[in-house]
Parts: C-alpha cells; structure tokens; sequence
C-alpha cells in the first residue's frame, strides 16, 4: 500500500470526510464557474449523457422506420436527416468528449495524485465551448436538419438546401472543445505527476488518455480547417470541392478521413484504457505486459495517422494509393491484439470477482474482439470493394464504437461511480442491464453483419424485400438495447438517493483514487500522495 | 472443391472473380472464428477457473513473459501479411479490363442510372450484357458522387462527377442481377437502383438488334413496368398523392390548367409531348426545369406503352 | 529566489539583431530568385529558404534550442504529419485528374455537365460522339 | 525536479494569487514556479502544434488545387503585387523582433524597454493590417474575388479557385493577425501595471511564441503566393 507520506492527523480526516467536492460549496454559481476539475468532470458526464439519450432516441427512430421496406414512420428526407443527426451527435457530442472528458477530467489527477489539471481556467473554458457547439448542433436540428450523413461528403453537402453550414459550425466549434481537453491532459501527464511516479508506475488510464490527447491536438486542427473550407464553399462558393466548379470532391474525403480515422482512436483509446484499469482490479492480479499495452496504445495513436484511405477504397483512389492504405491498415491491427492477449493473460491464475464493471469489462472483450477481427474483412482490397458502405461497415464499427468504447465507458461509470458520488448502485439492478445490453446489441448488430455481405447498401430508407426478415429482427434487437440503457439510468439516477454510502475502496484498488476518500475532497487528497510502486501490485 | 460454407452470407457468385473473393472471405472468417474462439474461451474458462471465493490470497503476481508477447506479436503479423498480398493480388487482377471488353457508358444522375452502348442504343434503369464475355463499365456522374454496386460480382466503385471511373466483371451467371447505388445521394439514394440482365449470346444478340425492346408483351404491361424501370415512379404517384410531378391517377382525358393560363387535354399528343420536351406545357403549380427530358432514351413503342398504362389508371 | 535553471536562458541582443539580419537577407534572396523562371525549381527554392527562415525563427526567437527537448519533438513532431497528410493526400491527384479524351477509345470527351444542356429547354443533350459538346468543365490543358 | 514538500494539510482559501508564502503568481495546484512555467510553455507550444496543422490543411488545399489548375493560379498570381507583399513580409519580420527584444526586456526586468517593444510591434502589426487592407480594396474594386463573386474578366476558367484560396489563407492569417494584436495589448496593459519581472514573465514569453508563430506562417505563405511563378 502507499505509504502516505504526511500522516494527516485522524480526526481531520474524519471531518474532512463529511466535506467532499460537491458541499465545498453551494449554489449553482459555485457549479458554473467552477475549475474543480471534478465538478467540470461531473457536468460533462451529464452533458454527455444528454447527448447520448439524443443520439440514441435517433438510433431507435432509424431502427423503428427500417422494420419494413417502403414508408413505416416517416418520409425519405426526415429519415436522411434522422439518421444524420444519429451519426453527428453520438460521434462529436457523446464519444469523443465522452470517456476523455467526462471520466478523464474527473480520475486524470487524481489517478495522478494531482490537485488539478494544468490549465483549470481552460478545461472549463473547453467546457463551454462544447455547450456552444452543442447549441449549433441542436440550432441545426430544428432548423430543417442536415440530410448528408455525418461525412458531409461534397458536392452533396454543398448543393443540399439543409442546414449544413450550423451544423458544421457546431462540429468546427466542439473540435476546439476536444483540442483544449488533450492539450489540458498532456501539460498535466508531463507536469503534474505525484512525487516518485515514473512513466512506467503510471496507471494505464492515463497512458491511455495521453495517446488519445496526442491524436486530439494533433488530427483535431485538420478537421477544423475542412469544416472551414466547407463552410466556404457553401457560403462562397469557393470550388475546391465542387467538380463542377473545377474542385476535387476525392480531395474532400482526404480531409476528412485524415481527421476522422485518428478520431475512430480517438474513441477507443480512452475505451482501452478503463478496461485496462478494470481487469487488474477484479482479477487481483497485475496487469500482464504493462510496458507492452502502454506503448501499443502510443503505437495506436502514431499508426492511426497513416491509414484513413482505407475508407476510399472505392473512391476513384488510385490502385497505389489503396495498396499502401491496406498494408498499413493492417500494421495498426496487431497493437490492439496485442492488448487484448495481455487482458485476457491478465486474468490468467487471478481471482475474479464478477461485479458489473468487470462484466462489462468481459462484454468489451467479447464484442471488441468480434469488431477488430471483422475490421480484417475491410481492410483486405478485395473484400472491402464488396463490402464497403454496406451494412457490414455499420455492424462493425458499431461492434467497434459501441461494443467496445460504450460499453467501456458503461464499464468505466460503474467502476468510479462509488468515488464520484459517493453512493453504490444496485448490484443486481446493473447485471440485468448490462445482460440486457449485451443481448440486445449482439441481435441488433450480427444480423447486420449477414445483411451487409449480402449486399444491403447503406443509409438505405427502403430496401429490397429480401432484407427485411434481418431488418426486423435487427429492429427488435434495437429495442432491448434501449430497454438496457433505460434500465441503467433508472437505477443509476435512483443509487443518488438511496444508494447505500460508498467506502473509499469498494473494489480493493491498490491506485491512488482509493487512497482518498469518495467523494474526494476538494483538492482531490488530504495529504501529499507518493507513488511507491507500480499501480496495480497487489500483495497476494 | 469450392464446397462455400457461407453461401447463405453472400449473393450469388455472379462471376469466376465472385468466386475468389468468397474465398478470401471465408479464409478471413474461419480464421476470425479460430481467433475469437481462443480470445474468449480461454477469458470464459479464466472466468470460470478462477472465480473468487471469499478474499483473494497468495495470487502469483507475474507481470509479463517475454516469448509470449512476442509468439502473440509476430504471429498475427504473418498472418496479416498473407490477407494483405492476398487481397491486393485479386484485387489488382481484378482492376484492368481486358481490351476486348464491351464498353458500356453509365451516366449517374439523381436517383437514376442511364447506360449507353457502344452503338448508341441507350436504356434506363436496366441494361443486358452477354455471358461469359468482359463488359467494362465507364462511369461518370452528373450531379453529386454515387456509386455503382453490382453485389452479385462483388464489385463497386464510385461515380464522379467531372471525371471517368471504370469497373469491369465477366457474368457466367444468366438471369437478372440487382444493381444499387451506395454513395448517400439524398432523398432518392434508396430509389436509384437498376437491373442487370445477364443473357445468352444470341438472346443478347437479338435484344441488342432492336434496341432494347421487347416484342411480344403487351403495350399496357411493358408500360407499367417502364413507369417503375425508366423512374416515373419517383415523381409521378400513381395512387392519387403528389410528389414532384402531378399524379397518374384520373390524369388521363383530364383538362389541366397551364402556368400562362391556358389549358389542355391530357391526351397522347400532350403526354409525348411533355415526355419529349417537360417545359413546353407545365400544368399549373408545378415547377419547370425539374422533369429530365427522355428524348432518345424511351423509343416510340415505350411511349405509347406508357400511355395505355396511363389509361388503365382511372 | 529564482533559481537560474534553464527555462530562463536569456539571449543577448546581438544575437537577436544577427538573426534579424539573417532574415531579411534570405527574404531578398528569394524574392531575387522568384524574377527567374527556373520552373519545378522555383517551388523547391521557395520552400528550401521559407523553410530556413523558419527555422531560424523557431530556433532563436522562440528559444526552442534552449528549451526542453520535448518542446522540441512537439514541434517538428507537426511537420512529420504534414508532410504525410500532404504526401498521401496528393498521391494519386495525378489519377483523379478530369480525364483527357486520349484514354478512352472514341474519345469521348471529358464527362459533360449534362444537366447544363438539359435544363436549357429544346437542346439537343449532346451525348459524347463526335460534335465537341458545350461542356461545363473543360479539359485542362496541362 | 526539486518538489519542495511541504503539506498544505487542510484546503486552504480558493483565491488563485494571494497566498502568504507562495509568490502571488503561482496558482495553488503547482507545487512550486518552476513547474508552472514548464507547463504553461508546453502547453502553448502544444496550442502552435494545433496553429500550424490548421495553416497545414490550407496549404494542402492550395498544393492540391494549384496541380489541378497551374494555368489559373499563374494568371490569379500575376493579379497580386509583390513589392506590397515584400514590404508586408519586412514589417512582420520587423515586428518578430521587436516582440523578440521585448521579451528579452522582460526578461532582465527592463519595464520601460518591455513597453516600447510591445508598442513597436503593436505599430508594425497595425501597418501590415493597413497594407493587407489596401491589398483586399485593391481585389474587391477589380472583382478578384472567391467563388460566385469573382466578376473580373480571365482567360483561364479557375481563376476564382485562386482567388478562393488567396481570401481564405490570408483572411485567416489577419484574423490570427488581429487575435495576436489583442493578446500583445493585453500583456502590454498588465506590463504597465508591473505585472512582469524577471522571476514571472510567461505570458509575454507565450504571446511572443504566439506572435513568431504567427509571422512563421506568413513566411511560408508570402512566397506561395506572390512569388511562384
């Protein structure tokens, strides 16, 4: 255990007990000004959480109309905007900003024995910035929504009639918000490390949050300037991207995917890396090759840039072009393999304890693994000729989005839930949940993979009759996944009130956030905390 | 040999390049299947040998073994390597059409195909091709990028606007062949689909004679069928609801009112009329410059099917 | 009480002014040179001494010689990506040039702005053949 | 890294400056200066990793189109006056040195210097906005501009291909202009007040890395544009 180097006297440990970082102090102008960087931790969670309950009410709308061909709920053009809207609020306003700010600003320091992020004054400035975009983003939802799919690929996006320009506006406005996270969360990684902690006694949480932050400053700036050079060639008329105008529309997608594959890294790293802190905990063993998974997951971030082309295979990209793409595409596989052997040789000889952050640590295992490998089928030239912008594509970056970083950060909310409010939850209530979500999201998302290799296209509002038996049963799939999500918030929501007070180490961590007591004080420990050994020795 | 365990997953093999990328498909799949089996049936079985019964105690606490990582590195590596080559080999083979080829000229437009043949006989929303013999499409777009699918060959490649993309396939399969399209092109994206028909070579030969007509089925059923094939349906209703262009329905006889006032009865000479030449005569309330006009593309015969269907529709 | 550890190197002013020079002598230098027409060779005059310029700033205004050695990778860390975003991205612009007539057998020309002809009521939608269609994206004459 | 421990044992008074044995600059989750300073610089350095991928991107584009189009871009080039785009480059280059001795003053606790500086590049600053100013009325009066408003007389079809890209880089690049303008004002307003001496200086350090970064861009963007033939 670590040794706590200042032996604070009991009884104000005990005082201080009763005073954490919600009754610091009252009043809501004390929440809107804050730069705790818990309590800006805490309104992204509920910001983010909004999002998802949008994005996800799209999702069920999309799923519902598509349980039979021809019109079920709605016409063509709502059920485009529908699913853009789907596609561009779970993608910029959930799963980026979800693990690396809700969760990152919250355990960041603390998992570092830090007071604070680097820059507080910025992390809340990020956070307004996010509830701006947010606004441009909803401003475009009533004003006739964007119907371009969340690529806004040209010249479709510059010849549409639909509110494009507010909706790339609020896309353009939350790339600073994400911008300012990473550049918080590095300056903190390098600076503000705890007397005695090395690179290497560093909890993986935060390698995996420095590799995520590396992608944001650096893969961010890239989509800012194409949302800005869309913007003008909607509003001017520029002609870059327009080949009627003499633009190049392929050049479009080089822009975009330079941005939006690291950005696909950017939502699994931070996914990555709860599970690496949630495997070690309930197994009671020490990660297996924690040198291995710290640098694949810098290795991610660094490869990640070399491989957006393969999402044109089919663009009129050059044969050159696309061989390159390929061969890197499947360079970046192997460090995620990598990681998920070192999981699963985690739990080797441990002794595991099946609470619902572990479950839904196995449930990333099962439906990661199922997302990397169909990832195999995409990356190959041939296959992915025949399977791109087919259902296969949306089965596998959902199993890839949504079976591996949702269900991570689900993992990761119910693992830190005890420190951050202070409150357990129902124990019994999260298993069904999380058993609710798992099967739902495997009959949703399997029945896709078959539609999509037998050639159903995507973004499709009516299909082919031969589709629709897996449609519906996809559809139906769709509603038990919502039920489980439902579910959580309930008893989630519910634990506030009557949830059973939360010790300072339910699990039996050995990192530092189970040193302090939940919910942490204000300045995150009541004494200076001293890193002594590696972040996940346990005595056996 | 090819005994395709996953036949129910895929289309109909519509070529021998079908073929080879089935294969790689399935190598890749029972290999997926090999790998997710180890992954989490050894995590099921930990699970299971392992539980925690009361507090954890002497837990060997080793933390990484050196050859492992590196068996469990390299491995996926080769394997890798092997999809890589393999898929850009049939890739590659598959990317130049030989020269004898017949070129076919699709032109894309919003939610519609339009094929063009070598000896100008031009058909919308369908298009025969003989079998067993190379046929090289040559695509461009007119609007906004859309993508020309063929799943029955495994293959697909976008349509651009200002500039020409080819794609090529050789049928060994008669019959029809589903064409989609699966570049998002706005509200009609789901609509834009075409047929391919796949003939023997003299069926084909004598299709390709008349200009792409058909002899013997009768003027009423050729023009329902033309309504849906040549995309009257994406703006012409036939139940009575209005799209973009008024509806079918009780059209016919009518007298319709005229933007600049005057009026016309909706007989043949009005419907060929408009079908040749949209702006001419626009009833009333609707827009100009929205209907394509199909001269050269619908042979007389065409539009007089369309008109019988039209009087069918009371 | 400050320590005189390295974050506060102090560069004399000579220094500065030698640097000042230094730049403005290159600026002459490649405006000089942007008066001849050495084609591909311009581009690459260009950029070499934009990039000397640079550098010279970074290094000595900015004190990125004096400063912590990840300052350092940070920054050049930048160019690495540029490079490589512009590398790939403008790899096969050569392939997804408007394609000339050469390349295809009946030369038909470069795909023509149809909806152009459609609109216009009574004309003739001209097809690829022969006669040179009124077309919206000309060829470009490289 | 000398942490100095020293157990603040209960939370003390939220403010961020007055605090009895810390210099009154340093905000209260730094254990000690030195680490403030080192943070703040790696996170501005950081912030002009993100200013020259954003720049990056631009010049992609104009590379891109540049290819495309080489005959449009010679003549949209041929529109631009290079003796306004020399003079504009030796301002900017004047005022990187003059930011550049201004933090140097800071540096050796030289107040008075420090605010000459800072207005001298504020001056050269405003000039090169004036310049840029008579350069856009110039375009504006015969036509010369992006996209559907280009109404001057070309042979070459995508001239306004050129012109869309001339407004966009160096648009952006006078709003960065303008942005860094604000910032010098606003250290120049807090050196006045003495804010700054040798021992704390980082804002003016940072808004100088800001300014020469600022002037980095128009160094690549000033040959790209008015000198290639």
């Amino acid at each position: 255990m670590s040794t706590k180097y200042v032996d604070s006297v009991s009884s104000v440990e005990s005082t201080a007990h009763s005073e954490n970082y919600i009754n610091a102090k009252k009043g809501l102008m004390s929440w809107i000004v804050t730069l705790d960087h818990k309590r800006i931790g805490v309104m992204y969670l509920g910001s983010i959480l909004f999002a998802f309950m949008l994005g996800g009410l799209m999702a069920l709308l999309v799923r519902l109309e598509l349980i039979a061909p021809g019109r079920t709920i709605m016409g063509p053009k709502t059920y485009n905007q529908v699913f853009t809207l789907h596609g561009a609020i779970m993608v910029f306003l959930f799963i980026i900003p979800s693990i690396p700010a809700a969760l990152g600003n919250f355990m960041l320091p603390i998992l570092l024995g830090a007071k604070d992020v680097a820059f507080p004054r910025l992390n809340l400035a990020s956070y307004y910035i996010y509830v701006v975009g947010a606004i441009f983003c909803v401003a475009s939802l009533l004003m006739g929504a964007a119907d371009t799919g969340w690529t806004f690929y040209t010249p479709y996006s510059t010849t549409t009639g639909t509110s494009v320009v507010s909706m790339t506006l609020g896309a353009f406005i939350l790339g600073f918000s994400s911008i300012f996270t990473g550049l918080n969360f590095i300056a903190t990684i390098h600076k503000l490390r705890a007397p005695g902690m090395t690179w290497g006694k560093m909890p993986l949480f935060c390698w995996g949050m420095y590799a995520t932050s590396v992608i944001q400053v650096i893969a961010t700036p890239v989509l800012g300037i194409t949302l800005l050079l869309l913007i003008m060639e909607k509003v001017l008329g520029v002609g870059i991207f327009d080949a009627k105008l003499g633009g190049d529309p392929v050049l479009y997608q080089h822009f975009f995917w330079f941005y939006s594959h690291p950005a696909v890294y950017i939502m699994i790293l931070p996914g990555m890396a709860i599970i690496s802190e949630i495997i070690p905990v309930f197994s009671h063993k020490t990660i297996f090759g924690y040198r291995a998974i710290a640098l694949s997951s810098v290795a991610i971030a660094i490869i990640g840039f070399l491989v957006w082309g393969h999402h044109m295979f089919t663009s009129g990209q050059s044969e050159l072009a696309g061989m390159i793409f390929s061969f890197l595409t499947f360079l970046v596989a192997i460090p995620s393999g990598i990681k998920v052997f070192n999981w699963v040789a985690t739990m080797y000889k441990g002794s595991i304890s099946l609470n619902t952050p572990m479950l839904y640590a196995l449930a990333f295992l099962f439906l990661f693994t199922i997302g990397g490998l169909t990832g195999l089928f995409l990356g190959t030239l041939s296959v992915d000729v025949h399977l791109h912008d087919t259902y296969f594509v949306v089965a596998h970056f959902h199993y890839v989005m949504m079976g591996g970083t949702v269900i991570a950060f689900f993992g990761g909310l119910h693992y830190w839930w005890p420190k951050i409010t202070g409150r357990m939850y129902s124990e019994s209530l999260a298993k069904i949940a999380c058993a609710l979500t798992f099967i739902g999201f495997n009959v949703t998302f399997l029945t896709q993979f078959v539609l999509g290799s037998r050639g159903m296209p995507r973004r499709y509002y009516n299909y082919v009759d031969q589709f629709q038996p897996l449609h519906a049963f996809s559809t139906v799939g769709s509603w038990i996944l919502g039920l489980g999500f439902l579910l959580m918030a309930f008893y989630l929501l519910a634990s506030l009130k009557t949830g059973k007070k939360a010790s300072d180490n339910p699990w039996g961590g050995v990192t530092f956030e189970w040193q302090t007591p939940s919910p942490p004080p204000e300045h995150n420990f009541n004494y200076v905390p001293v890193a002594t050994h590696g972040p996940y020795e346990y005595k056996s | 040999m090819n005994m395709f365990l996953l036949a129910p997953f895929m289309p109909l093999q519509g070529s021998e390049y079908a073929k080879s990328v089935d294969l790689l498909y399935e190598f890749i799949f029972w290999l997926g299947v090999v790998f997710f089996i180890g992954i989490v049936g050894s995590m099921a079985y930990f699970v299971f040998k392992y539980k925690r019964v009361g507090e954890p105690r002497n837990i060997p606490q080793f933390s990484h073994n050196f050859a492992l990582e590196v068996t469990w590195s390299v491995i996926p590596l080769i394997i890798v390597i092997v999809i890589f080559f393999w898929g850009f080999d049939s890739y590659m083979s598959n990317r130049i059409a030989p020269n004898d080829s017949l070129e076919i000229k699709v032109y894309a437009k919003k939610w519609q195909w339009e094929f063009e043949y070598p000896d100008g006989t031009r058909t919308l929303g369908e298009f025969h091709v003989p079998k067993d013999k190379p046929v090289k499409l040559i695509m461009s777009s007119d609007d906004v990028i859309h993508s020309f699918f063929l799943p029955t060959m495994r293959q697909k490649m976008d349509v651009l606007p200002g500039r020409y993309t080819t794609l090529w396939f050789q049928p060994t399969v008669e019959g029809k062949h589903q064409v989609f399209c699966t570049e998002y092109c706005g509200d009609g994206h789901s609509e834009m689909m075409a047929e391919l028909t796949v003939d023997s070579q003299d069926k084909y030969k004598e299709w390709i004679e008349n200009g792409g007509l058909d002899k013997d089925t009768p003027l009423d059923q050729l023009g329902a069928r033309l309504y849906k094939s040549r995309n009257c349906n994406t703006c012409h209703s036939i139940d009575g609801t209005r799209i973009q262009g008024p509806t079918f329905k009780g059209i016919w006889g009518r007298t319709e009112r005229i933007t600049g006032g005057t009026t016309v009865v909706v007989d043949e000479n009005y419907v060929r009329e408009s079908v040749m030449d949209p702006n001419a005569k626009v009833v009333e309330g609707y827009e100009r410059g929205v209907m394509p006009t199909y001269k050269g593309l619908l042979k007389d015969r065409e539009v007089n099917a369309i008109i019988e269907y039209m009087k069918t529709l009371k | 009480m400050s320590s005189g550890n390295h974050s506060h190197h102090v560069i004399p002013v000579k220094v500065y002014a030698a640097i000042f020079g230094a730049l403005l002598v290159l600026t002459y230098i490649t405006v000089q040179v942007s008066y001849f027409n050495f084609g591909v060779l311009n581009i690459a005059v260009a950029v070499v001494v934009a990039t000397i310029k640079a550098m010279l700033v970074c290094l000595y205004f900015m004190h990125l010689r004096y400063d912590t050695v990840f300052n350092r990778i940070v920054f050049f860390s930048t160019a690495i990506f540029l490079a490589l975003f512009m590398g790939l991205a403008l790899l096969d612009s050569g392939a997804r040039l408007p394609v000339k007539p050469s390349q295809f057998a009946d030369n038909s020309p470069v795909p023509v702005d149809r909806t152009a002809e459609a609109a216009a009521p009574g004309a003739q939608p001209a097809v690829g053949g022969a006669e040179a269609p009124k077309s919206a994206t000309p060829e470009n004459k490289h | 890294m000398s942490t100095a421990i020293h157990g603040t044992s209960h939370g003390h008074s939220q403010d961020h400056h007055g605090h009895h044995d810390h210099p009154e600059y340093l905000q209260h989750h730094f254990s000690d200066a030195e680490q403030q300073v080192e943070a703040s610089k790696l996170g501005m350095w950081l912030f002009l990793v993100t200013e020259v991928l954003l720049f990056g991107g631009l010049f992609v584009a104009f590379a891109a189109m540049r290819s495309l189009h080489y005959e449009s871009f010679h003549e949209g080039h041929e529109h631009l006056s290079k003796t306004l785009g020399i003079i504009n480059t030796v301002v900017l280059i004047l005022s990187s040195f003059t930011m550049a001795l201004g933090v140097h003053a800071s540096q050796t606790n030289q107040k008075k210097k420090l605010i000459n500086y800072l207005v001298v590049t504020l001056l050269c600053a405003l000039t090169f906005l004036v310049i840029k100013y008579f350069e856009y009325s110039e375009k504006f009066h015969h036509g010369l501009l992006p996209g559907r408003y280009f109404t001057a007389h070309h042979e070459n079809p995508h001239v306004s291909i050129f012109f869309g890209l001339y407004f966009l880089m160096t648009g952006l690049h006078g709003i960065h202009i303008i942005a860094g303008m604000s910032a010098i004002g606003w250290v120049l307003w807090r050196a006045i007040k003495g804010h700054f001496n040798s021992e704390y200086y980082t804002p003016v350090e940072n808004v100088g890395l800001y300014w020469h970064l600022v002037d980095l861009v128009w160094i690549y963007l000033f040959p790209l544009l008015y000198l290639l033939p």
